[in-house]
């Protein structure tokens, strides 16, 4: 037996062509991972096309797994092992590598061709360029080809298992169990046992390469971590986010009724939730995104809940029906699933800059809250957190997620669902109000004094027969109305029902260990792991910092104000060009600092700590966007 | 035929109380310029309900923005009157969620052939089960008087002072090319026809689109004056009636045949056996597609009027439903868990 | 001969059915005004009907107008004279009339069943509520009815001259002329003989009415105003944009392509475009909002200059493809000429509630330069001004009108066309880079240095033919790039060129005549006239105040915080819930009061004096909003 | 026929040089999948395009969003890829101004059936000059394999585990009912075919609509099977020529007649005298109509190819065109000085 070393966490990036099997095979890795009892993040990134050409650097899908003996929050800012199965891969990746990392190539696909295809002027396996590096080079093509002999596949599929070999290989270095994968095939492969076979072959000759060359002389164990009890499961943000929606649907009693078009990265939530019939959720793939909120937002009309979800040219569509639900006054989710813009942009990444368009993005005064949430596991509680807002106070909530949340995964406590808050709705039966003469009728803009909501009264309620538009109405009857100070007064409502959902959100809490911290760090939505990476590391290296973050964008918790000017100063990074940033300026007028990146990628935490660092040693300040006259408009 | 014996209104609870129009008039001051084509749309759909037998508030009108698309204001049922062109979408989502719904939509040319042509064709593609009332005037009323799909080329307007060179849509051939199930043509003036067409809607499972020819006296006075005007409706209008040959005319002295070449063409003065016999359930869609070529669109000669398809398909909201139903209840809260741990799990202690 | 006095400026208000051409009287009223050398302001105000039903509250339809010898602002907050034409109108309109103001009352509409119509217990003529106002009771109808017994029309016909009637009276008792009306009356009716000739005898018989009658005693006379020196007409806000969209495409040497969909207020846009082909403007109505934008923007790529017109709805459906526009470069025109909101709202009335959706209603950080005319005149100028960003930028732009200012008319000084800024467009024709090899290339997104600009390049130049779309491009290449560092680098790009506009707008200037204000009133848009009327009223009073009015609002000039930090207090009066003041708060954070009223209407100066006073002397500021923690979100 | 000879192209800037397909190739690297039926089209198109004669400068394709719409970065052209469903309005703001450019619109069938109908439908009624190239693989491929509005019934997609119950489009039918004046279909993979009817869609004045069934190996492999496998094409496929009688089958054993009903129907063995005669041209569209029901959505069967319409109707470019030549041209800034100062003006000295 060779020699077991122990790590406290490792990062893995696999890469290689789309065709290439990288996402599966990092799933699996993290499934092996998650289950051993590690804690781990993951952050998958593949190109925006199908199936990119092979071999050309837009063509590289890569997966990237941080796991660990204790709780991390990052999928690592620097990956310790590169998989590269091409040169493509390589080169795409490299420069990532941290120093003194280790990179595994798969020298078959470094043909002379295939390296000048990429724009190496030499072969970087020969030229010396990887020397900082502990590189293996391994024929993972052949090897793969080679084992499957006997097998009776052809050549192309044999080829194709290539990335078990490399899965069973990274498995023996890192001590995973294989069993859930071998599972995993036998249910995928199950109708073709050719295929299966060769494929649960590739993966054991993987794993025996690893034990038996001696290209690998130490073993890695990396033990599990000491989570909260309880059972825990491996799950994407997207896939949270879905169940998030079966449950609050459960817990309101009503059906669901998802309208919604495809788009990247939020379409797989409407192919989880059309799988779940059975709840009560029905799933309309409508003609387009207008049409999807549209009939979202007519099913709640009708008594269900209704959800929309989609992406950034999404909501743009969606912008004036939003509009009009906020004038309707019923309950409605919609859910945008952050990706990079402008336009089209970056359909496959990651970005936080639809903030202020979930904010603004509709003519009038047309105040919609704003739920984030901050993990993949936590989208689960932002969904059921929004629907609550929406069917306690009659409105459309925006929840924003985005690509990295959608896709990345992590380990997840599995919730009691009896211990979910109950979220019943009684919609309105009888008359509301007495009529001059005394006689009982309904009101259907008479307000709970509380929540300033409206009734929900719905179709089929007999005696309650109403009319709703998107035309001003008059308070109580809602009757249209044209005057001017009711206009005045019902716009001033509308926002003072939004502004008033404060009230039953936590207050903001301070993550400061120590109590001394005079720099606070605030972010909102899927930058919470690697500020929290960044401000630990910054406690560790002996300093002190505080960190808060947002879930409720809109209205923002009661006591913001008050903690943010506990500090000396506030720090907040964004990936966009500082819209959390504006509206916190905006609102509280406190001096607060944007550190922005707008690269498609999460934060890498190293990078905040420097910027954290120096903003907290009063060094330079250059990193940070200058939010005064100069650059923010 | 009363609500209960008509299979597409299963699902509609009905009342026992005899209704009355006024029974459906709502509170609300109706707003249309003295003389509009809308004020007699309204009567007679008032006049028209009580025949179903529905329970008032298992009704609910849908619109979208125009002046025809004020209408579900001034009905005493539930109504949703929302944003420009969009009614079908949202009608949509409530009839697929509310199967015990009869949910009817109210639209413009301009609100359900231009802004929201695409949510009209996907709803008949679809079979969704919506009743759709389209008030053709052929102009956008409530902006004042710009030109719309569907008028005529040449014609001058706000928006086009020498005269739109848009060549316009034909309602019908559109409805049939998106694959309707049911589609028709009515004029706001001829209320018995109105009524049966109403009626013919209703009891149709699946999408009914019903154009409605409407005049609108303020800003395109007169637009189907030849098929209103005495002395020339008779020559003009070609009333379908399924089973029964085509002929019009003052005297039947015209008649619709189908012609050596495939063509669906009017003739005058025909033989028996070549007339056209109408088929409004004809599974094929071509000759009712034929037949709403015939109009002249500037001069409205033969103009046919009447059920022009009215086929048996699935609605969307059926089969959407079916599907619910297959998929079963969940076992309460216990399924609920099952799914979220979902197959691989792992316990800390 | 009757007395006459002299009135240095009078409010007149004209209000009737929607049927009673009351616009059509106003207007007139407006133009003898205009030409007889007074300043004047104007509001009309009709119901989003067409032909609401007769006699009721929401068919009254109004014009008001003041008229001066000096130079004016607003239209009065006001009027001295209500003209009702039935009991309707003179239930709408007689809150607002002021304190001793004159009444002329149509007293044949005011029968039993019409006086109960609208909700009057008792006649309102014999009530004695109507004590504290000069009433002046005239059966105006059956008077023209009278008038025009010989001639050859129907009692309805006669009937419907009433208003001209009402209009020679008018005309008498403020010593108007009538020649212009009697001209356009001529014109308007010269194919029915008749009809002109009862029009013309009810405008004679109104004005001798006056004239013989003993119910008037006084006549009155306003001087004309002492305007800058030229030539004058009168003109309205969609008209003045109108043309400045012509002389701009002018200017540029360019065709000009409107793609637009009809929408309130700003259809008459392309209205008035649509009759001005021979200046090579081609207007397209559109299915819809997205196929006008669209179509825009396809010309704009064909090297027209692209313009769309709408109001609030359309422009959030325009939200995608305006941000297509801006990654993709192109110059664009987005005319947003706001009305009140949320969702359908007030579509007849004004509102300033589109600057935060015209700011960031896209998604990903999209930005887009923001013009705001301040009067109806000024239009015309925004116009131009807009289009020189548009094209010398290559930018989509917005202009944000509104609803008072399309309508609204006021005396304009007509430009010497031939002084207006020369922005003659040049096209890229060669190519404008060197490829590795030295050979001459074309680089769609290699950038002016001085703006930033990236060139324009038509179809149809030989040997530039490239490739744009909405994806994240390539510096300099425009090639697709999924590079984070290149990502990063265009938004900031996108931005900072947007930020260069500053250096090319007027600084802010502010109007303190004694230097000595330590308040500024901070306004943008249509409420430049209420504003500056109640300044000149406060100094009038022997206080100082300073006024700024921003028509830039993205990016604000370069001197707006230096600007603001000089007073002890801004306060920002807007018809929103506080949309520039979150801007200027966020941006400059000084501690700006917002003064919000969305009531559909225009400022009324002396409010607004109360508001700026109290402010000013340190008195009660309730009737602030409170920027800070509670109701900003 | 050369461009030159083509009326419809009379606008556009033709070139002596001899032009190759190559020279229609971009630098950019084609990023379709391996095998997928947009390669084929792709190479069709570059080959076609130097029959044209035109100027390459003067050739722009503009795209929507789709694996399709990725088509205009492989051309070496002017290109425009824009976004979700709305290459048809971009392009008709660039087609009316610009009457001296040949503009293409490449499109899918989400792109241009599901989010784009309304644009498309509305470029089609009005005319504007536009080629649009519809690659139909019946699915969402971009998207990763969701259906589309031309999937068949009860198909099992990402978003449909139960199987759709949507009622697809018939995309000949559509664009016949919303007065398309050129309407074809043709194939990925029939080089030929496709070639011929490019030839004639670049040849119409006016809107060409080309459905091309594309393979889309990864999502919805084989769609189209039926229409290519040697064994099963020639019964499946009608092959549309103007003028031919329409028979089909291996040996031509099948035919298309018009029925006593009025009906149009595929027959086995036929005499020649009834045997419908294509006509292209047909002023009507009836027959033309009633050919695209033909086809069996499930099967394939009875599929019909070719151009079931291409009539002449002036294209909105040139009605529009002709209005502003019609205006005159303005007398400089005399004329723009005039306009803004109006009839009514006073002068303050
Ligand atoms: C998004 C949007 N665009 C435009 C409008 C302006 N608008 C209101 S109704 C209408 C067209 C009305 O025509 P039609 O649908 O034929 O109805 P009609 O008034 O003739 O009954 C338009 C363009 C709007 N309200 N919303
Ligand atoms: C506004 C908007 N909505 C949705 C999407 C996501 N999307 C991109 S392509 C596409 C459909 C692609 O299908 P199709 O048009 O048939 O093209 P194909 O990929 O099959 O060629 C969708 C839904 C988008 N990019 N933009
Ligand atoms: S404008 Fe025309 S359609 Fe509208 S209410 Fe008046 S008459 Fe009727
Ligand atoms: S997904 Fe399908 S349509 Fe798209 S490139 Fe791949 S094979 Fe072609
Ligand atoms: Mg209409
Ligand atoms: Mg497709």
């Amino acid at each position: 037996m060779k020699e077991t070393q122990r790590r406290s966490d490792v990062v893995i990036r696999f890469a290689g062509d789309s065709g290439d099997g990288m996402q599966l095979t990092g799933d699996r890795f993290t499934s092996a991972t998650a289950s051993f009892g590690n804690d781990l993040s993951t952050l998958p990134d593949f190109p925006a096309e199908i199936r990119a050409p092979a071999g050309t650097l837009p063509g590289v899908s890569a997966f990237q797994i941080h796991f660990a003996d204790h709780d991390i929050m990052t999928p690592g800012d620097a990956p310790d092992v590169l998989v590269a199965m091409n040169p493509a891969a390589l080169k795409a990746n490299i420069d990532d590598l941290s120093a003194n990392g280790t990179v595994i190539v798969n020298t078959d696909e470094f043909t002379k061709r295939a390296v000048q295809k990429v724009g190496y002027e030499a072969n970087p396996l020969e030229d010396g360029s990887l020397e900082k590096f502990s590189v293996h080079e391994i024929p993972l093509t052949s090897l793969t080809v080679g084992a499957l002999e006997s097998f009776d596949v052809t050549k192309k599929e044999a080829e194709r298992a290539k990335n078990m070999f490399a899965l069973g290989l990274l498995s023996w270095l890192y001590s995973r169990p294989v069993d859930q994968t071998r599972d995993f095939l036998t249910e995928k492969f199950g109708r073709k046992p050719e295929i299966l076979a060769a494929n649960l072959a590739a993966l054991e000759a993987g794993w025996s390469f690893g034990e038996t060359t001696e290209a690998f002389e130490v073993q890695y164990e990396v033990g599990k971590a000491a989570l909260p009890a309880g059972v825990y499961r491996n799950i994407t943000g997207n896939l949270a986010l879905s169940y998030g929606l079966v449950a609050a649907a459960q817990r309101t009693g009503l059906g669901m009724f998802l309208g919604t078009y495809p788009i990247t990265p939020a379409s797989d939530i409407l192919h989880e939730l059309s799988r779940h019939k059975r709840f009560g959720i029905t799933t309309f793939q409508a003609e387009d995104e207008i049409a999807g909120i549209g009939a979202a937002l007519g099913a709640a009309y009708g008594g269900s809940i209704g959800v929309t979800t989609t992406s950034g040219p999404g909501l743009a569509l969606k912008s004036e029906t939003l509009g009009l639900a906020t004038a309707l006054e019923l309950p409605l989710l919609v859910i945008d699933v952050q990706r990079g813009g402008p336009s089209t942009g970056l359909p496959t990444k990651t970005e936080q800059s639809d903030l202020l368009q979930a904010m603004f993005g509709r003519n009038g005064e047309a105040p919609v809250p704003i739920v984030a949430p901050q993990s993949p596991g936590d989208c689960f509680y932002a969904a059921i957190e929004a629907i609550r807002i929406a069917t306690q106070y009659r409105t459309p909530v925006l929840l924003l997620s985005d690509g990295y949340l959608a896709n990345g995964a992590e380990p997840w406590r599995i919730p009691d669902v009896e211990s979910l808050p109950d979220l019943t709705v009684s919609f309105t039966t009888e008359p509301n109000d007495t009529d001059a003469k005394g006689e009982p009728v309904f009101h259907p803009f008479l307000r709970d004094p509380e929540t300033l909501a409206r009734p929900w009264a719905i179709p089929g309620t007999p005696g309650l027969e109403h009319r709703i538009g998107g035309i001003e109405k008059a308070d109580v009857t809602g009757a249209i109305s044209y005057d001017p100070d009711n206009h005045d007064y019902m716009v001033r409502t509308r926002q003072a029902k939004v502004d008033g959902i404060a009230h039953t959100i936590e207050p903001l809490s301070v993550d400061d260990p120590s109590g001394e911290a005079d720099v606070l760090v605030l972010g909102w939505g899927s930058t919470y792991g690697p500020i929290a990476a960044a401000c630990r590391k910054i406690r560790d290296s002996g300093l002190q910092v505080a960190q808060a973050h947002l879930r409720h964008l809109n209205p923002f918790p009661a006591n913001t104000g008050e903690v943010l000017r506990q500090y000396r100063r506030v720090i907040i990074p964004e990936m966009n060009l500082g819209q959390l940033a504006l509206l916190i300026r905006g609102k509280y007028l406190i001096d607060a600092r944007a550190f922005n990146q707008v690269r498609g990628l999460p934060f890498r935490s190293e990078e905040l700590v420097e910027v954290i660092r120096s903003e907290m040693l009063g060094e330079s300040t250059t990193r940070f966007e200058s939010l005064t006259e100069e650059s923010l408009a | 035929m009363t609500a209960s014996e008509i299979p597409a209104l299963d699902l509609v609870p009905k009342t026992d109380e005899v209704q009355k129009a006024k029974d459906f008039k709502s509170d609300q001051e109706v707003r249309w310029c003295p003389g509009c084509g809308d004020y007699a749309i309204l009567a007679a759909v008032q006049s028209f309900l009580p025949s179903l037998g529905l329970r008032r508030e298992n009704i609910v009108f849908v619109s979208g923005i125009g002046c025809s698309s004020r209408f579900p204001y001034y009905m005493d049922t539930y109504g949703l009157h929302s944003i420009h062109g969009r009614a079908p979408a949202i009608a949509t989502g409530l009839s697929v969620s509310r199967p015990d719904l009869s949910v009817w939509v109210v639209t413009g040319d301009g609100d359900a052939l231009s802004i929201g042509g695409n949510h009209l064709m996907h709803a008949l593609r679809r079979n969704v089960n919506l009743k759709i009332l389209l008030f053709n005037n052929r102009i956008y009323g409530l902006t004042k008087g710009q030109y719309s799909p569907t008028s005529e080329p040449g014609k001058i307007t706000k928006s086009t002072p020498q005269g739109s060179v848009d060549h316009p849509f034909n309602p019908v051939s559109l409805a049939l090319g998106a694959e309707a199930s049911f589609v028709a043509r009515t004029i706001d003036s001829d209320r018995r026809h109105l009524t049966e067409v109403l009626g013919a809607a209703a009891a149709h499972e699946g999408t009914a689109l019903v154009e409605i020819y409407q005049n609108c006296n303020i800003f395109n006075d007169g637009a189907f004056e030849p098929l209103k005007d005495a002395g020339t409706k008779d020559s003009h209008l070609i009333r379908l009636q399924h089973g029964q040959p085509i002929r019009f005319g003052s005297e039947d002295e015209r008649a619709v045949i189908r012609d050596n070449d495939g063509q669906i063409r009017t003739v005058d003065a025909e033989t028996d056996g070549n007339v056209l016999v109408h088929d409004a359930h004809a599974e094929d869609p071509g000759v009712a597609f034929a037949l709403s070529r015939l109009a002249d669109t500037v001069s409205l000669d033969r103009t046919a009027i009447g059920i022009f398809r009215d086929v048996q398909r699935p609605s969307y909201d059926r089969l959407a439903r079916e599907q619910l139903e297959q998929a079963g209840d969940p076992a309460g809260s216990t399924d609920l868990s099952d799914l979220i741990a979902g197959p691989d799990t792992w316990t800390v202690a």
